[in-house]
């Protein structure tokens, strides 16, 4: 299934856009979003920590994702 | 009506507000941590409403770049220590509360004894040190944090650490961001911030604080608040009711040895030092000082200008990722002289 | 880096945003009218943003009753023009920026010679005849005007009369509201209005202004943006992209004749007057000063308070429903003195 | 079909309440629901002028009304 991944603050300079389709299997997780996105976007995961939500909500990791789902990656912002 | 509370007849006059509502307020105890560019118009309406005991906690002075979206500060004020200038004009604006400066940088050493004169924190910090020190410290004193925090057109607001009516506390900032590598995120002074933004965020952060003492409304505990002044579109992420977290003792504090740009200009005219710049190349070719050019990714590779004697001088954009390498170049070698430029290449533009 | 921009860094640094973005800003004259909750925050952050042309119109003075929201004026300049005082602040926060002072009500008269000297106009004022009266000069003369509202906990944001790149303009405030009876809504001074939602609004205007200046992100042009400060929801209304009305003429300014709480006072320790309250029931039963009480809506069927020789003063909260009676009653008996009490209880409160 | 609608502002006073819900023929138009709403709360009509916004889009009066749009009604504010 295709995923449409909204990106906020610095995801959206790493993944070079404010939206990104990602190809995942049928009954992939949140887990399975992680890993596929660092694979392909390596400073997602020097960031250590940036949450994803799922229809406004905070997703943990063992949730699985279904396609028509609005997912957001919303990295940790700092200033002030 | 008392005298002293026509100044408030508006907000009394709120359904759901009333004298003792003001009373409330009149009583609370707020620290303000950072009087930037959160900080600022959090100050401004806290005041304004009778905020009673109003705390300004900042170690830092007033500087030039500070002043697009930093509205207590004129240019005049440049040099002063942002908690006295800002406790002087808001006991201006509102001579019936208490404000109390607090000249001083919160550390791991000291933010414990601080929280105790406070009932509730608003996070003004510009970094996630900062950030993480006063959420832990809230988590352990058991009290709210009113956060806030931006970056170019994006800003995030959220109540820490609500104890709920079963006696479970609402999620924190670990909760969602359990950890951070700090060298990776840029702040305002690299990525730049829209001076709007900071205002909106910063008012938000009052309301919420207003609407904990008093009562009112639906708090942000338990859900973040993302706003993107691009659009102006907002959403709120429900972050579940409860902390999962468990925090028992605060992040120690880690001094890195800076030097001030005069400092340094004293250092380069009398016995010298080795320059390492750790910022990109586009910021290399855009402006630098000279010195060696190794990006903070490559730094524990390329460290080769270590064999100089001379003490050494990392600079970057701001000292933020300066004070990194200083950190993790300490930790190799601890007997090393070496120093972050203290505000970076935006301090050294401003005064050289 | 010139010197002189050296303020603007941080904003300079934005993406989109360059050194002929800032000089956008130091060529773009802007107009706030009204320098209340709205105008204070919304020109703070204009004037720290460096727009190069700041014009504040206001024709009242600062009384008690608006510090818990005005933040740019402090209990010691009550009774002083809100203009002068406003950009007597705003030019030290900005010493590179001109501040022009309007001391005057906008009118028919004199708003379309004033809207010539300004690129856009911010909407900072608190009643429904100056936001026609902004909204209508603004699509005659063709240029965008950035609405605010506030009440209670609820606002409105908009840019209006935005010309779009086939020629035609973005809806304007009648697309929304063709017209309103404003003695059926009440304002701030009846209904209240949390300050920090003033200063939320307040800084989303400024930001669209300077989104407009520098064409960056996307405009609340042919939308309108609701914020809810009790849950911090907010919701963007789509308007459709072009203006389906058509506005050929200013609505005439009407003079509403009015007596100060001093010249009341004088009025009633000499000749004496006929006291009509024109407030709901549960208002009299708070507070009031005598005579007569006949709610607005009543008016012109029981107005035997008529029938005296002595002059009328009709009184209400805030001087807005007393002001609509007397242009009622007035077009009845055009020849009658009638009078209405400026700022209403609110302002005797605070002066008696 | 029932219609579930929201009140901003005044209208909440109004409607003593944050949502009603108010019952309206089938394929009923934006326009029935004035009639309606007005005739049930007449201080509605007394202010001349009040937005509808159907699924966060303004509503011209012949607009068709559904069950399971989410209709606002949205007075207007005069504060500053």
């Amino acid at each position: 299934m295709n995923i449409n991944v909204l990106a906020f603050g610095i995801a959206k300079d790493i993944f070079g856009a404010s939206a990104i389709e990602v190809e995942l299997p049928e009954a992939g997780t949140v887990t399975d979003l992680r890993s596929k996105l660092e694979e392909k976007y390596p400073r997602l995961k020097q960031l250590a920590s940036y949450m994803i939500a799922v229809n406004d909500a905070y997703a943990a990791d063992g949730d699985a994702l279904q396609q028509q789902d609005e997912v957001a990656i919303i990295p940790p912002v700092s200033g002030g | 009506m008392q005298n002293n509370l026509l100044r408030y007849t508006c907000q009394i006059a709120l359904p759901g507000f009333s004298e003792a509502s003001q009373q409330q307020l009149q009583e609370a105890r707020v620290l303000v941590v950072g009087a930037g560019g959160l900080g600022c118009p959090a100050a401004q309406y806290l005041a304004a409403a009778g905020i009673g005991t109003l705390g300004i906690a900042d170690f830092d002075v007033v500087s030039v770049g500070n002043l697009h979206r930093q509205v207590l500060f004129t240019p005049e004020e440049v040099g002063q220590h942002k908690a006295l200038v800002a406790c002087e004009k808001l006991q201006r604006q509102n001579p019936g509360i208490k404000l109390v400066p607090h000249v001083l940088k919160v550390t791991s050493d000291n933010i414990l004894a601080l929280l105790q004169e406070y009932d509730l924190v608003l996070d003004g910090t510009d970094n996630f040190d900062t950030k993480y020190l006063l959420n832990d410290a809230c988590v352990l004193a058991g009290k709210p944090l009113v956060y806030g925090a931006i970056y170019q057109f994006d800003g995030q607001v959220a109540v820490w650490n609500v104890r709920q009516p079963d006696g479970s506390f609402s999620p924190n900032y670990r909760d969602v961001y359990p950890m951070v590598d700090d060298s990776q995120v840029p702040n305002c002074a690299e990525g730049g911030v829209i001076p709007t933004l900071a205002g909106m965020i910063g008012c938000m952060q009052a309301n919420e604080v207003i609407k904990f003492i008093t009562k009112t409304g639906d708090l942000l505990a338990g859900k973040l608040l993302l706003v993107d002044a691009l659009s102006m579109q907002s959403r709120v992420i429900k972050l579940g009711k409860a902390t999962k977290t468990s925090i028992s003792a605060l992040p120690q504090t880690e001094e890195v040895p800076t030097l001030s740009v005069q400092e340094v200009k004293q250092q380069l005219e009398t016995e010298g030092c080795v320059l390492v710049d750790v910022r990109n190349q586009a910021e290399r070719d855009t402006y630098h000082i000279g010195g060696e050019h190794v990006p903070l990714e490559a730094l524990t590779e390329e460290a080769a200008f270590l064999a100089s004697d001379k003490p050494i001088l990392i600079y970057c954009a701001s000292g933020k990722r300066s004070g990194e390498a200083v950190k993790r170049l300490k930790k190799m070698f601890p007997e090393k002289e070496i120093y972050s430029l203290e505000g970076g290449m935006k301090a050294w533009r401003e005064q050289v």
